[in-house]
């Protein structure tokens, strides 16, 4: 028979659920894809991520998926895989300028912003004050959001009266979004570019009983958002990628460049709306959620 | 008489003598509420001060029981991770159906014994504590994560447990009546009781201490117990607040009580020191935070200013020292 | 050829507003052994560091080859100069090699650059030279602390010195050593080196030096060529015709009551039996009585503070057997020390005896067993408290503005009048004194005397401790002398005289 | 005769008594070495064995500075910052045109420069070194943020600095010649140099040294800036290797440094140690982190080891120096 193909997956941060899911699409996809994989998390740490790639690439592996820490930083890894003759595949960012990976598997960023603030302009009529969060190191990928987010409600009544600064965790965000609140009585809503602030968004909001006044929208919908959305906090919905459905295409798009057989360069997955309405369902099954309000067909092995 | 010279002051020498003691900090504070006030009046808004103090319950737990470890000539740099372990076991039991009732009180008696631990390993081998601590660092978050394989573990909505963190009683929200319960313990055990001065003696001379028929050993376990139970009940009130045990809950709790313990005047060489500056030093570091951030600081000078906070903290200690 | 060294005019010094040392004038001549003698605490080590630019002076000049030192005279200048210090305390760098720790100081003119052979091998004769036999190789902390002290003096020898100030040289060498260390003095002095040489051993003192100072209190009393003194003249400018006053007249106090005979049925409220510390090969005996001040002396090093330490549990002990009041008991620890009553006044009050950045209230409360008396439920009695601290400080004169006044403010005969109240107050029936009037003024050593007979008035059992035997003279009831780790000899109050001590003290054996 | 003198020394007896001095650690490389090898034999392999060089570089250069700074009784929290704040410098001056040979030298001067103050203020005021150097933590990470507006700073690819981080010089990857250079360097000016000397004898007994005519300060600064010149370094080749600078890198890599001087067997309490023995402890170090890669240890796993190393290592300190 053939030999069994090994491959390797760095992702981010075993603590956000963001990263465990597509963990659990690495290896689903490695299952189905009959080869043997090994994950080691970076833990935020891009030393780590060359460190690990090299690593990996010593021992064997024919090829490395990584999830970059940095859109520019990932240029060191590319690079290693490349020299090494190995096939390197990237998932959730897209580097700077491309160095050559030779997949990519990402989320429509822009799109995924705009979604957002088309919901945020569906959900406040009316417009009014909000304000964003923003991840404290910059990035294109995040300025994709931001930038996204404020195309669509360019020109609407809503006005983002502030942006703050976090460093993606919820106790930040619920140390940086208390005084906002009383800064801004009359606050509407808040866009949170990523999930875990959203969740700290909640309890400053829920804190200061403003919870029927303030629509929090998240980028990312994990399971406790989701059930934040579900139980109708203030979260009133969201937008929603899909790491499991990444995760497994990687591997799937990883296996058949080893191969030798035809692959994806780019697949950039659509960023889906969430609301009370669709919010079981997802939490019911990602890959469904994305096939029925996406058109993307993740059994069907794009 | 109360007139004699030597016998006690009056209450009047005594609280001028504190409040020239803490002249500095109170100042700043002043300085600092004032202009304020006057650019951005929302901060002198009623809900604006009791966010503040809500916000300031966490790190105020800690640098309660940093001042204990501090006065005995310690530190500890795994508050955060240990928050955060705390949090997520917690988190836990109540999932598994454990009432809070048993949950709570659980979480501090498991925080005493691990800080008895910790202050047993570094009153007994005179390791640098802060080198023990970074390292327990490590294996607090590593079992934090291992505890649900590094997903946070949520508790719901609706659980009584959130009361902890978001709930009110008799319109006080729960948190401030922790704060200021435990403040008042932290008080007494300090200022009133045996143990409480024994923190203070084996901070101002072990040698001496240890002649004196006090158990260094068991004094720096008490400290370290009382810290972090206290952690341990942060790290509950920060799950309750953020509807989850989360393994990286706890990011600069350490940095920041250690500020809060130094601008209020604790020296960091132990010995000298008290709980009330302690919470001046919280409220002054609160107000700093709230004010940066209505103030629309960006990320980068709110880090900047925290850093050099914490230098010219310790530097004023410095010399205030020089002149004893 | 009789050129004035250096030349110090008018010194004085004040730590924290207490004068220590005030318009000293002292004159130091090429070649000559010059001693330095006077109490404890009488300002010698101050003098010298301020000589040796450790500390800067509050008052007064230093002129060393008739050039005059300004302000920024500092350790570096001093060193220029030629001027060097074998410290008291040990400065060497235990992990560095003995050649390396001798080389320390030196001049060096390699460009920066540096050989560890080259150096060690520099070393070697001035290890020679003091005739010592020790690998420049080897590191510090593997040698026996009296080879670390001839390392020490060696360093300083290798630093070109043209004075060296010997600060207790001799503290913990054997007498072989000793004898090698005078042969070295003498050879450095033919070599037309000044040495300033300061002990507690006046038969060393005599033996070597050329010239005598005595300080006392922190002034000169005197200067003379050492033929034109006796020892017992030396003595009385040390101790001071004042002391000596209240020491006869407490001593014809101590007559009237002749010798206590103890009789043999009676019951010793402490008795050692036989106890020897651990790492030593030395035994212990001693009894002491309710109602009595037993004294304890002999040399700097003679092994007193390591006694006290095994008694109270700091030190382990291999064999023998403590009693109190008869029964065997076993102290681990000062706190079960406490618990049988047995309070200790340490040796260094700052290290050992107060928290000093505390208040003199805490301080004088500091032990677990007083405060637990006047706890309840681990509240402490507030109140209490400051009434008997104050009861105290009245009781022994002490000196302070307020309770609440930290005791780093204190005066050092203040400070240890608050380690003994703190000691008095656990309420113990024996107490340790270990060198309680080092460092404190007259009076306030008038004031620990009496404070003693009435305690002994009060049927207190008293264990004396010190290196003064001038004091000692007629502060024990007897006074059992110590030498290298054991106690040699038991002399009743009649035979305790000074020059008594101080011959078994020394190692003599043969009375008058 | 040195035979009877005291500790007199022969070639073999030196030899055996600096094998006996590493014996813990190295019996420890020993073991994880064969026992890697054993059951995964790719361990050995040049290709790992050349990627484990290579990966110890930044810990290495960091490890070689703390080696300096811990033999005076010192320790710096701050050298991940410092090292991303550099190569942030380093990124946006190669990005404005300037050349490699003159951004490197730079960059270790600025470095030097830095290490000059920070030793200044610990030498001249004894606030705890640590504490220092956390403050700093956050003013070098807020600076860093603030020079790009937290957008990480490219490196081209063509830029002939990634040389640094990922070139090879015949045949044998540039970061290792710079290890290997910066090691000499440190070995020859601990051992070989006055100046060096001074630092172990700082560490020993600042008294000894005050009196020896030794200035403390200088020497600490110097320490410093030897120190902080080397974590530039580091920041610049972690930039080189990343074909960026990045604020937010640089991240354990104190941790990291610490853990392996201390594994080393340089003291905690200062001087005593040496720069051979931090080479052993970055190796050791490095293959335990490759080791558990390889055996695909969990994430949690990864830091509770870590976590325990430390720990470990210094209670091996405190045992040691209690026998001695
Ligand atoms: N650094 C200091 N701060 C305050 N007081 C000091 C200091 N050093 C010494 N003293 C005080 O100065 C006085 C003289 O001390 P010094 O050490 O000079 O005495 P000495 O004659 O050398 O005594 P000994 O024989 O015990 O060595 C003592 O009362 C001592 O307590
Ligand atoms: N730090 C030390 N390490 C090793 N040996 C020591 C140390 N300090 C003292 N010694 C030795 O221990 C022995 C007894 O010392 P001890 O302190 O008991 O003497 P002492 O009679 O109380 O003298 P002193 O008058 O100096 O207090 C001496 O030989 C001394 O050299
Ligand atoms: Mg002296
Ligand atoms: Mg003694």
């Amino acid at each position: 028979g053939t030999e069994t193909i090994s491959i390797g997956a760095i992702p981010q941060d075993p603590s956000v659920e963001f990263y465990t899911r597509m963990v659990e699409g690495y290896q689903d996809g490695a299952k189905e894809m009959g080869v043997e994989l090994d994950v080691q998390y970076s833990n935020n740490n891009v030393e780590e991520e060359t460190r690990l790639t090299e690593a990996f690439i010593s021992q064997g592996s024919s090829g490395v998926i990584v999830n970059p820490i940095d859109s520019v930083a990932i240029a060191g890894p590319i690079q290693k895989a490349k020299n090494a003759g190995k096939h390197i595949v990237l998932t959730d960012v897209t580097p700077e300028d491309d160095p050559g990976a030779t997949a990519i598997v990402t989320s429509d960023n822009y799109s995924g912003g705009k979604a957002a603030g088309e919901m945020m302009m569906e959900m406040l009529p009316n417009g009014g004050k909000i304000i964003m969060t923003k991840f404290k190191f910059s990035s294109i990928a995040m300025d994709d959001r931001y930038n996204g987010f404020q195309d669509a409600i360019a020109g609407s009544n809503i006005e983002i009266v502030d942006t703050i600064d976090v460093d993606g965790t919820r106790e930040d965000t619920l140390a940086k979004i208390t005084p906002m609140l009383s800064k801004y009585p009359d606050l509407a809503g808040i866009f949170c570019s990523q999930g875990d602030p959203a969740i700290g968004c909640l309890a400053a909001v829920d804190a200061a009983n403003m919870s029927d006044q303030v629509t929090i929208l998240s980028y990312d919908v994990e399971s406790e958002v989701a059930e934040a959305i579900k139980q109708g906090s203030a979260i009133k919905g969201g937008v929603t990628q899909f790491p499991y459905v990444m995760g497994y295409e990687a591997v799937r798009q990883t296996v058949r460049a080893i191969r030798g057989e035809e692959y994806e360069k780019l697949i950039e997955l659509p960023v889906l709306p969430v609301t009370k309405d669709n919010v079981q369902e997802l939490i019911d099954d990602q890959a469904e959620f994305l096939k029925k309000y996406g058109g993307y067909d993740l059994a069907a092995g794009k | 008489m109360n007139n004699n010279k030597i016998g006690g002051t009056t209450l009047w020498q005594r609280l001028r003598s504190n409040l020239s003691q803490y002249a500095g900090v109170l100042a700043a504070l002043v300085v600092l509420i004032v202009v304020a006030t006057i650019f951005k009046p929302v901060f002198l808004s009623g809900d604006n001060i009791v966010n503040m103090i809500v916000n300031s319950t966490t790190i105020g737990l800690a640098a309660f029981g940093m001042t204990f470890v501090i006065l005995t000539g310690g530190i500890d740099l795994s508050v955060g991770a240990l928050a955060a372990l705390t949090g997520v076991f917690a988190a836990d039991l109540l999932g598994r159906g454990v009432p809070m009732g048993v949950v709570i009180p659980l979480g501090i008696i498991a925080g005493a014994l691990v800080g008895m631990g910790v202050g047993a390993i570094i009153a007994k081998t005179n390791i640098p504590p802060f080198i023990v601590t970074l390292g327990l660092t490590n294996i607090y978050s590593g079992l934090a994560i291992a505890y649900n394989d590094g997903y946070p573990v949520p508790i719901a909505l609706e659980d009584p447990f959130t009361v902890l963190g978001n709930g009110k009683i008799l319109g006080i929200p729960t948190p401030i009546l922790v704060l200021i319960a435990a403040f008042i313990i932290c008080y007494i055990i300090l200022n009133k009781t045996n143990v409480g001065r024994n923190v203070f003696i084996i901070g101002g001379n072990k040698e001496a201490a240890r002649l004196s028929g006090i158990s260094v050993t068991k004094t720096t376990m008490f400290s370290f117990a009382i810290h972090c139970a206290l952690v341990a009940l942060a790290g509950m009130i920060l799950a309750s607040r953020l509807y989850s045990g989360l393994p990286s809950a706890g990011k600069n709790m350490e940095m920041n009580a250690i500020t809060a313990v130094v601008l209020g005047g604790t020296s960091m060489t132990g010995g000298d020191g008290n709980i009330i500056g302690t919470v001046i030093g919280v409220l002054l570091l609160q107000v700093l935070l709230n004010v940066m951030t209505i103030f629309s600081f960006p990320a980068f000078l709110q880090s900047l200013v925290q850093g050099v906070i914490v230098i010219v903290a310790v530097l004023y200690d410095y010399l205030r020292k020089k002149k004893i | 050829m009789e050129e004035n060294i250096v030349t110090l005019r008018g010194i004085g010094k004040a730590f924290n507003g207490v004068q220590v040392l005030s318009q000293v004038d002292l004159d130091f001549k090429k070649g000559e052994v010059h001693a330095l003698v006077g109490e404890n605490g009488a300002g010698k080590s101050t003098l010298m560091k301020i000589l040796m630019g450790i500390y800067d002076r509050t008052q007064g000049e230093i002129v060393i080859d008739g050039k005059e030192m300004d302000e920024t005279y500092s350790i570096n200048t001093a060193r220029a100069n030629g001027i060097n210090m074998v410290p008291q305390e040990l400065a060497l760098v235990p992990a560095l090699s003995v050649g390396e720790n001798i080389m320390m100081g030196r001049k060096k003119g390699n460009h920066g650059f540096f050989s560890l052979k080259k150096t060690q091998q520099e070393a070697i004769p001035y290890l020679n030279q003091l005739g010592i036999t020790v690998s420049p190789e080897v590191r510090v902390d593997s040698l026996p602390i009296s080879y670390r002290q001839m390392v020490s003096i060696a360093k300083t020898c290798a630093d070109d010195a043209k004075l060296i100030i010997m600060d207790e040289p001799t503290s913990s060498l054997s007498k072989e050593e000793v004898d090698e260390l005078m042969a070295v003095i003498r050879r450095l002095k033919e070599d037309g080196k000044t040495i300033i040489y300061i002990s507690h051993l006046l038969d060393e003192i005599f033996a070597i030096s050329d010239r005598i100072t005595v300080l006392r209190d922190g002034k000169k009393i005197v200067t003379k060529r050492t033929e034109e003194l006796t020892q017992r003249e030396l003595i009385s400018y040390m101790v001071g015709e004042d002391l000596l006053h209240t020491q006869e007249a407490l001593r014809e106090d101590g007559e009237e009551g002749e010798d206590i005979l103890r009789s043999a049925g009676e019951t010793p409220v402490l008795e050692l039996k036989d106890i020897r510390r651990r790492g030593t090969d030395k035994r212990v005996s001693l009894r002491l009585y309710p109602g009595e001040i037993v004294g304890v002396t002999g040399l700097i090093g003679a092994g007193k503070t390591e006694l006290i330490r095994s008694i109270i549990g700091l030190d382990k002990m291999d064999e023998g057997q403590i009693f109190v009041k008869g029964r065997p008991v076993t102290i681990r620890s000062p706190r079960d020390a406490y618990a049988l009553r047995i309070a200790t006044v340490p040796e260094d009050r700052k290290l050992e005896g107060l928290a000093l950045i505390r208040s003199v209230r805490e301080n004088i409360s500091m032990t677990q067993k007083y405060r637990k008396s006047i706890s309840r439920a681990g509240f402490i009695d507030k109140k209490k408290e400051r009434e008997n601290a104050l009861s105290h400080i009245e009781k022994l004169n002490t000196k302070v503005a307020d309770l609440e006044q930290r005791v780093l403010k204190l005066s050092g005969g203040n400070q240890q009048k608050i380690v003994i109240s703190k000691a008095l107050l656990s309420g113990p029936e024996i107490l340790i004194m270990d060198e309680p009037t080092r460092g404190i003024d007259v009076g306030a050593k008038a004031t620990i005397y009496q404070l003693l007979q009435e305690l002994k008035k009060e049927g207190m059992a008293i264990l004396y401790f010190s290196s003064d035997v001038s004091e000692m003279s007629f502060v024990g009831d007897r006074v059992l002398v110590m030498r290298e780790g054991e106690i040699v000899r038991e002399l009743p109050k009649k035979q305790a005289t000074v020059e008594n001590m101080l011959n078994y003290m020394a190692g003599g054996t043969s009375n008058e």
